[in-house]
């Protein structure tokens, strides 16, 4: 074989390496041992048209993993969130699946929701969830309009058919956190 | 030991392409479409296999297929086979302009049978991720699907390959005497496709 | 139904005195062992919905709410005191009776509709102190409100969710086809979760003696899962989709006779009706929709005599009263939903519960 | 030499062709320039011949099994010790998941296609399989198939659910990112390829026999082949169904395995073993295709009763497909049902029985020569007796719910794959050695790796019923100490690394032998085939003229002179075709020329496959290219006699 | 042929074990048993046969062979087609026998469980155990996990049933395994002949953790099954030390309790094994660990490194906190 066929698949190979290999990790762990439960939760949310604060480093870590979405999905029905957001239409709760975020759609905010609690009902899950759970939660919540990527959500749930397929669900705009329509 | 050749007979006469069973293609058209029953039959017995599973076949509140498109089609296929079997006469005369005259008319049907699948598709009345009822009807008509536009492909191919001086050649006359048999084959699988779809939905409501 | 925390306010074991009506009720701390254990605690069955008073019996009559969480399988056994109907003795509060209308409830049907308080035709012309029920779980029932006797109890919407009402020993007949199993859907009940009437409550006209009783033709699909209990968090463990029932339309109003245990007439509406009945002595019967539209219509032949569109859908209870000009038809007034309108669905201000539209799931 | 334009104008009184006036080494050389490869690296990829197809099969199946192998020992390394942490869970489970899929589909039914793709039209007599170009495209899909799997594992998105991969465990919830969607593309791929071997091969059988060669008078292992060819057709759909419908859970959300929509997960257990028993018997079939030709060879005589092995091969292919539900003994299914598959399980091990009979008479009657092949023929009936007796004791309900999915089943199929297949391929592999590349392979070094591999099998193995019945269950990454354990599974692990260098033996002695064995005659073990009536390696065309048969041993009835015919074209590649039962001369007909098309199809099947994980419109988009690349592929390019296909 | 004739024959090491098939104990392992001994004797003769026919066909020494050295390689001497029929006939009625047989001991298996007076349903879920005793009177029904408590004797009957993906229900000292698959109810029957302590293992691939999915079968007198069963009846013990409260205030309030349920407490999650008499099992964690205080700290504490991949959370609690969950853990008799 030439040399030069020889570097070039040596090369695709490492490229193909790097593509692959994160996104199917599974982190069993979230925290390391021993440090504190949870640290205090930067509050994100930020009034008017304040420049957003810098991004959490733990969202490379949750967005678009495909364990972390699907631990997500488990813990959507377990916690009974399903009880008031229902699929992401909205109930009691408020609907997931539209773009419209008040308290911020990005990840870390949706973690601040879940942690902190909001108006209307939404109950504060601090001290009852762990934080990798939280951050699990908010990777699948943003699945639900269609923020992430497509091959890292699963089609469909073991369970009676609600939504069209989770493949398909269209990439919501995220409206400004600030936007007071609602 | 090396073996020397003793001449027994000399095969110098026979001849160089056949119709029908004595032919090599045909052998292989009758292999792939051993292959293509066996995926249809073991497609219905998975449809009477979540039928048993379901407790109302055609479940409310989903309504059983609309009947115009499906049944369109099927008299469609069923006249088409009419050019078809004179195409597969002609093949066999070796009448070359008939068959170059028939094919673009077997292309014009298969291109009008696709447009009618297109309506059949949203005649449905459900959707294929509504639920097991309805993942196996598009799951059947979307096979029958790839069955008939491959088969279209093929003519469309054909006809091309016929207009071309390659036309001459007898063996171009067998391919064409089995892609026609090839066609009797995809309208057999769609009869009972189409009882399975359109009709067995209507019987257990 | 919201779980809470400390378990339900309503119940305690009872001690009543007198038995009630049925054996399936007879027995003591019921309240706790129809239940699997502790489960009592956490197994809903509140009050909300109607009371009835009867000053000559003293009794007050009040329905109790379904058991928590939707998903039977996982609180076997009858779940005692859940969707049926308490007869209290107004000072004392000891129950007198209590029949259990839906035990080991597997559809979300509370027993807390209306009770209407009428003197019942007996058998050898005698006056029979009765009640009349159009039940959620889509039952009819006539009691004999002394002792909770049931006179009759027939289906006055389309059922397949029960088979019917066992006289003699008071039970509704399961259809065991229809019992939702975890991990497996069960389609095409009927009725779905809001029962065959919601909680708006339906009119007795005695110049006709028809009850009109306007209520919903919803059916659904339901797959059962295991529910976990968090305080604070719905206590359901159901999947749900609901649809329009039999004939396409999800809404009914209809004139019950009750003595002959028939339907007079019934009038289809396209939209669920969660708008109560007004029946007036002047022969006309008022009732909402759900689109807005304020209807009017005969008492004896259902014919709609006007109709008016107001501002949101109608889910408050109309009323009429005697206007001071001493005019012989009581003008009426009737109060449309107040409050916000969001996204189309009416929330009145004195609703408990804010109904579920005919496309979300729970 | 003319162009092939004017070639085919010429009356036909004055082309050339093959016979007294031309034979020889003038034929040869116009043959050979007729049917050999285009120069160069192009010409390479573009080559029909059954012969390079063969090799390339049975060469990339070896290079998975030596793959699956390390996996193997990675495992028993694992499991050496209680509670051992070498390996973690989530990586043991995708070792044994690669190990599984690897070994049954990426090694065993290629192996045993590529030895047929090789054999069979040696041992017919004719020049090349049915459909050439078809056979290549086999293969490239099988290398791509195979290359999608192990690229997959190499950058941790490998299958991690068992070969089997039962939902709802592979279904959209619990089969979590890409990692079930390329096994199941790779079923995909493997399938196709199969299938399409599956074809050309029956074709090849029944059409292209030499004149003579009646159905009664074919070699048993290309009745072999046309079985385990007949089976693949019946039973690959099968497989190819449930795994698309698999795709279609997981990428678009149908909800044929969702029990909540009334689907169901056991659908895929029927669809999956209605295929994956046949399957092993396409696997073992072809093995006692070798077995055959191997003791007739070495016992100087042809087999005893040929109708009757005959009669056990078709009984076995048509037996195979009525007992998938003894996988499933413990699926809570009506019982009436489980004593019927139970009956069908143990009668398939009759023809079996026969078999084995005939071949044991065959030796009484002759003098076997205890060379290599015939050792491993031995190995062969000791080892797959024990795993065929196993078999029908799980056949039975009682036992299979003690047994089932435990390390007996895992002992089980091990005594039945490899010593029911993998002894009789090495015994085949030493056998053809010389025809294929013309040299020996040497006995000493083959007699030793013989006996490392029979005895190292036995000590890896035979433990693992005691492991089983002392309630260790498969796929499990640990086990705990004190369940008596400890012993059964130590002793597999020193075993399975004796296996292990045995191999490693016989593939130096496969190395060594091809540059520097001893030079082989055309017939060096004295065999009765067609296939050693050519030389040792056989040229491009295979046979100069090709020969009549006139009994079921050609070379020990034709004494000197091999009786031939003649009056094929010798500047256009043409073979003859035979009727079907009685094989008499009806056609010419062309065989199509080396094409690199097969090999752009399936690059272009390939990136609609692997697309379509990613995205479903793929699909609609990918059949573009595909198509484009089967018509230039059918597409007749001089306008010669030459069929297309 | 007796029974502990051929356990001495086959069982290398130690043969007691608490998961063998060999062990015995239940009437359908014993009929087991039986059956495989049949079924190793029949097919022990088929297979010296063939062997014996094997090495006397390769090592006969003989002058007239049917060869082709000899031209006659197609004959076959006249002992070779009686001895064909003769084969024949011994597979099908060797075959025959071991079916007849082996339905006549499912028959025997079926009549065991026909009146089963225990009743329980079995859950898995990825990687534990469910288990909820039935009885007619619902309120006397008891929930645990990983465990079953068994009166000898009394035959049994385990519905089963799945809320996730397929595993497989074994425990090899009483009988053979049935699947528990999702959305279908399959059932199980045991009938317990000796007491003592067995293992039971999920026997089909459901996961990353599916080597640690055990559960701990305990066979004992009816007594002591009465006096177990009104132990686990109770609610759980109120906290008396200041390190208990502590440990029940965490455990009420806090993450625990979004999962596991204690009876008598506000920690009431379904979806994790249910803790109310967690201290008197035998084992953590579905088996992955014997049941000391060692092994509680250490599970609490890092369940991910015990167990990897399995649903419970790493919370990386405090020394404190961990110290009071552990003693308010071992009060749960």
């Amino acid at each position: 074989m030439s040399l030069r066929f020889r570097n070039s698949t040596a090369l695709l190979a490492l490229a193909a390496a790097l593509w692959g290999c994160n996104r199917e990790e599974r982190q069993t762990r979230g925290k390391p041992l021993g440090e504190t439960a949870t640290a205090a939760m930067p509050d994100t949310v930020y009034p008017g048209t304040g420049n957003a604060p810098a991004p959490d480093p733990r969202a490379a870590q949750y967005e678009g993993n495909a364990s972390a979405i699907a631990q997500g999905q488990m813990l959507y029905n377990q916690m009974n969130c399903v009880g008031c957001h229902f699929h992401g239409g909205g109930g009691m709760g408020v609907a997931l699946m539209d773009g419209k975020w008040r308290y911020g759609g990005r990840i870390d905010q949706i973690v601040a929701s879940i942690d902190q609690g909001r108006p209307n009902g939404m109950p504060a899950w601090r001290h009852r969830l762990t934080e990798q759970q939280m951050w699990q939660l908010a990777a699948y919540v943003r699945t639900l309009s269609g923020q992430e990527r497509k091959d890292a959500v699963s089609a469909r749930a073991d369970e009676v058919s609600n939504t069209p397929p989770q493949t398909q669900t269209k990439r919501e705009p995220l409206m400004p956190a600030d936007s007071d329509e609602q | 030991m090396r073996h020397e050749p003793e001449f027994a007979d000399d095969l110098s006469a026979l001849r160089t392409h056949a119709f029908s069973y004595r032919s090599l293609t045909w052998w292989g058209i009758i292999a792939f479409m051993v292959i293509e029953g066996a995926f249809f039959a073991l497609a219905m017995a998975a449809y009477f296999f979540l039928m048993a599973q379901e407790q109302e076949w055609a479940p409310r509140p989903w309504s059983p297929p609309d009947l115009l498109a499906g049944t369109l089609f099927t008299a469609v296929m069923l006249l088409s086979e009419v050019p078809n079997t004179m195409i597969k006469r002609a093949a066999n005369a070796y009448d070359v302009a008939a068959v170059r005259k028939l094919l673009p008319v077997m292309s014009a049907i298969g291109l009008l049978l696709v447009i009618i699948r297109g309506f059949e598709f949203n005649s449905l009345n459900v959707f294929w991720y509504d639920n097991a009822y309805g993942s196996i009807i598009w799951a059947l008509l979307f096979l029958h699907t790839t069955h008939i536009v491959t088969d279209w492909g093929d003519t469309l191919v054909l006809w091309q390959l016929m207009k071309t001086p390659h036309g001459e050649d007898p063996r171009r006359l067998v391919d064409t005497d089995e892609n026609a048999l090839y066609w009797r084959f995809v309208w057999l699988t769609w009869l009972p496709i189409y009882v399975l779809i359109y009709w067995v939905p209507r019987l257990f409501r | 139904m919201e779980s809470l925390q400390h378990g339900p306010r309503q119940r305690r074991a009872d001690r009543s005195r007198i038995p009630p009506p049925y054996p399936q009720d007879q027995g003591t701390d019921l309240g706790v062992k129809s239940w699997g254990p502790e489960q009592w605690k956490i197994g809903g069955g509140t009050v909300w919905g109607w009371l009835s008073y009867d000053p000559v019996l003293k009794l007050v009559y009040y329905g109790t709410s379904n058991p928590g969480p939707w998903n039977a399988e996982q609180r076997p056994g009858d779940n005692k005191w859940t969707a049926g109907v308490f007869a209290r003795d107004v000072s004392t509060g000891q129950a007198r009776w209590y029949y259990h209308s839906t035990p080991h409830d597997l559809f979300d049907h509370d027993d807390i509709n209306e009770t209407i308080l009428v003197d019942w035709p007996g058998p050898n012309g005698q006056r029979i102190p009765a009640m009349l029920r159009p039940s959620r779980n889509g039952y009819f029932y006539v009691q004999d409100r002394r002792n909770g006797r049931i006179l009759s109890a027939d289906a006055y919407s389309f059922i397949n969710a029960y088979k019917g009402v066992d006289l003699k020993t008071g039970r509704l007949i399961p259809a065991p086809e229809k019992e939702p199993k975890e991990g497996r859907v069960v389609r095409n009940i009927c009725p779905g979760p809001p029962g065959a009437k919601d909680w708006n409550p339906s009119a007795f006209s005695p110049v006709t003696g028809l009850i009109y009783i306007p209520h919903l033709n919803i059916c659904m699909d339901m797959g059962a899962k295991n529910a976990n209990y968090i305080p604070g968090t719905p206590f359901v463990g159901a999947d749900v989709k609901m649809y329009a029932g039999p004939g396409g339309n999800r809404g009914v109003f209809t004139a019950w006779d009750p003595v002959a245990r028939r339907k007079v007439f019934e009038i289809k509406e396209d939209l669920p009706l969660w708008s109560p009945a007004l029946a007036t002595a002047g022969g006309l019967v008022f009732y909402g929709t759900m689109d807005g539209w304020f209807k009017a219509i005969d008492a004896r032949s259902g014919k709609l005599l006007w109709q008016f569109k107001t501002g949101s859908g109608i889910i408050g209870q109309p009323i009429s009263y005697r206007a001071p000009t001493g005019d012989s038809t009581s003008p009426c007034r009737r109060a449309s939903a107040a409050g916000p309108e969001r996204s189309s669905r009416p929330i009145s201000t004195n609703a408990i519960r804010p109904p579920r539209s005919a496309s979300s799931t729970q | 030499m003319k162009s092939a334009a004017e070639r085919a104008k010429l009356p036909p009184a004055d082309v050339p062709r093959d016979g007294p006036n031309l034979t020889g080494e003038e034929l040869e050389t116009k043959l050979s320039t007729t049917w050999s490869n285009p120069p160069g690296f192009v010409g390479w990829l573009s080559s029909v011949d059954h012969k390079d197809i063969g090799r390339r099969y049975v060469i990339t199946a070896l290079v998975f099994l030596a793959l699956a192998g390390v996996l193997a020992i990675a495992m028993r390394l694992q499991l050496a010790r209680p509670d051992n942490d070498l390996i973690g869970a989530a990586r043991y489970n995708e070792i044994f998941t690669m190990h599984g899929t690897t070994m049954m589909f990426l090694f065993a039914v290629p192996v045993m296609q590529g030895m047929q793709i090789y054999l069979t039209p040696l041992m017919i007599g004719t020049r090349s399989n049915a459909f050439p170009r078809l056979n290549a495209f086999s293969y490239w899909m099988y290398l791509a198939g195979g290359l999608l799997l192990w690229i997959a594992f190499v950058l941790n998105v490998g299958p991690d659910v068992g070969w089997f991969a039962y939902p709802p465990l592979s279904g959209p919830q619990f089969g979590v990112g890409k990692r079930v969607d390329i096994w199941a593309q790779m079923i995909t791929f493997t399938e196709v390829a199969a299938l399409a071997a599956a074809v050309s091969l029956t074709a090849t059988i029944l059409k292209q026999k030499a004149p003579g060669m009646s159905l009664a008078r074919m070699p048993i292992f290309v009745w072999a082949t046309l079985v385990t060819s007949l089976m693949v057709i019946f039973s690959m759909p099968s497989v190819a169904l449930a795994s698309g419908m698999l795709l279609s859970d997981r990428l678009v959300g149908t909800h044929f395995y969702n029990p909540a929509e009334r689907g169901d997960a056991l659908l895929w257990q029927h669809l999956f073993w209605f295929f994956g028993h046949p399957e092993v018997y396409i696997i073992f079939l072809p093995a006692t295709g070798f077995v055959s030709e191997i003791v007739a060879t070495f016992s100087r005589r042809s087999i005893v009763m040929y109708p009757i092995v005959v009669m056990s091969l078709v009984a076995t292919g048509i037996l195979a497909f009525g007992l998938w539900v003894h996988h499933m003994f413990a699926t809570g299914l009506p019982r009436i049902g489980y004593s019927f598959y139970t009956a069908a399980s143990m009668s398939v091990s009759i023809p079996t029985g026969l078999q084995i009979f005939c071949w044991i008479a065959t030796l009484w009657e002759g003098r076997p020569q205890l060379k290599v092949p015939l050792l491993y023929v031995i190995g062969f009936i000791f080892t797959f007796v024990i795993g065929g007796l196993t078999g029908v004791m799980i056949a039975a309900v009682p036992l299979d719910l003690q047994l089932h999915d435990t390390y007996f089943i895992v002992a089980h199929f091990h005594y039945v794959l490899i010593g029911g297949a993998v002894f009789p391929l090495l015994g085949a592999i030493t056998y053809w050695f010389p025809k294929a590349t013309g040299r020996l392979m040497s006995e000493t070094l083959g007699k030793i790796a013989f006996w490392m591999i029979f005895l190292g099998f036995q000590l890896a193995f035979f433990p693992m019923h005691i492991a089983g019945i002392y309630g260790m269950p498969r796929r499990v990454y640990t086990y705990p100490a004190g369940m008596g354990l400890e012993l059964p599974n130590m002793l597999s692990t020193l075993g399975s690394l004796v296996v292990s260098t045995a191999v490693l033996l016989f593939v130096v002695n496969l190395v060594i032998s091809a540059r520097s064995g001893r030079r082989a005659a055309p017939n060096p073990w004295g065999a009765p085939s067609l296939e050693w009536a050519t030389s040792c390696p056989p040229p491009p065309y295979n046979f100069p003229h090709i020969p009549l048969v006139s009994s079921r041993t050609p070379l020990w009835d034709a004494g000197e002179k091999l009786p031939v015919v003649h009056g094929l074209r010798v500047e256009d590649r043409e073979l003859v075709l035979t009727t079907v039962m009685s094989a008499e001369p009806d056609v010419r007909e062309p065989s199509p020329e080396p094409s690199p098309w097969p090999l752009i199809g399936t690059v272009a099947t390939t990136a609609m496959f692997v697309c379509s994980i990613f995205s479903p419109w793929a699909v609609l988009v990918g059949v573009v290219p595909v198509a484009l690349a089967l018509t230039a592929w059918f597409w007749p390019k001089s306008p010669r006699l030459s069929g297309s296909l | 042929m007796r029974r502990e004739g051929l356990l001495a024959l086959l069982c290398l090491s130690g043969c007691s074990g608490a998961q063998t098939a060999f062990g015995g104990q239940g009437a359908e392992d014993a009929n087991f048993i039986q059956l495989f001994t049949v079924f190793m004797i029949v097919c022990t003769v088929m297979y010296l046969l063939v062997s014996a026919a094997l090495i006397v066909a390769v090592w006969r020494r003989r002058r007239t062979a049917m060869v082709v050295e000899d031209c006659n390689h197609q004959a076959t001497s006249g002992v070779v087609r009686p001895a064909l029929i003769g084969w024949t006939a011994l597979i099908a009625i060797g075959l025959t026998a071991l079916t007849l047989v082996g339905f006549f001991t499912d028959r025997s298996n079926a009549r065991n469980g026909s009146h089963p007076q225990l009743k329980l349903t079995v859950t898995a879920n990825q990687w534990w155990w469910d288990v909820e005793y039935d009885w007619a009177d619902v309120s006397k029904s008891v929930r645990t996990a990983n465990e079953i408590h068994l009166p000898v004797g009394i035959p049994v009957e385990v519905t089963l049933k799945s809320n996730d993906v397929i595993h497989s229900f074994w425990i090899p000292n009483l009988a053979g395994k049935q699947d528990l698959i999702p959305g279908r109810r399959t059932d199980a029957q045991l009938l317990p002949r000796k007491t003592g302590l067995y293992r039971g293992q999920c026997a089909e691939f459901c996961g990353t953790q599916h080597a640690q999915m055990a559960l701990d079968v305990t066979v004992e007198s009816k007594a002591d099954f009465e006096k177990w069963y009104g132990a686990q009846l109770q609610t759980a013990p109120v906290p008396k030390t200041p390190l208990q409260l502590a440990g029940y205030r965490y455990i009420t309030t806090r993450e625990c309790a979004s999962c596991h349920n204690i009876s008598g407490t506000s920690a009431g999650g379904q979806v994790a094994p249910d803790l109310t008499h967690f201290a008197s099992r035998r084992s953590i964690a579905a088996g992955t660990l014997p049941m000391n205080t060692g092994n509680i700290y250490g599970w609490v504490a890092d369940p991910q490194s015990q167990k990897p991949g399995n649903h419970m959370p790493t919370i990386g609690l405090k020394a404190d906190d961990l110290h009071g969950i552990v003693a308010y853990l071992e009060t749960l008799k």
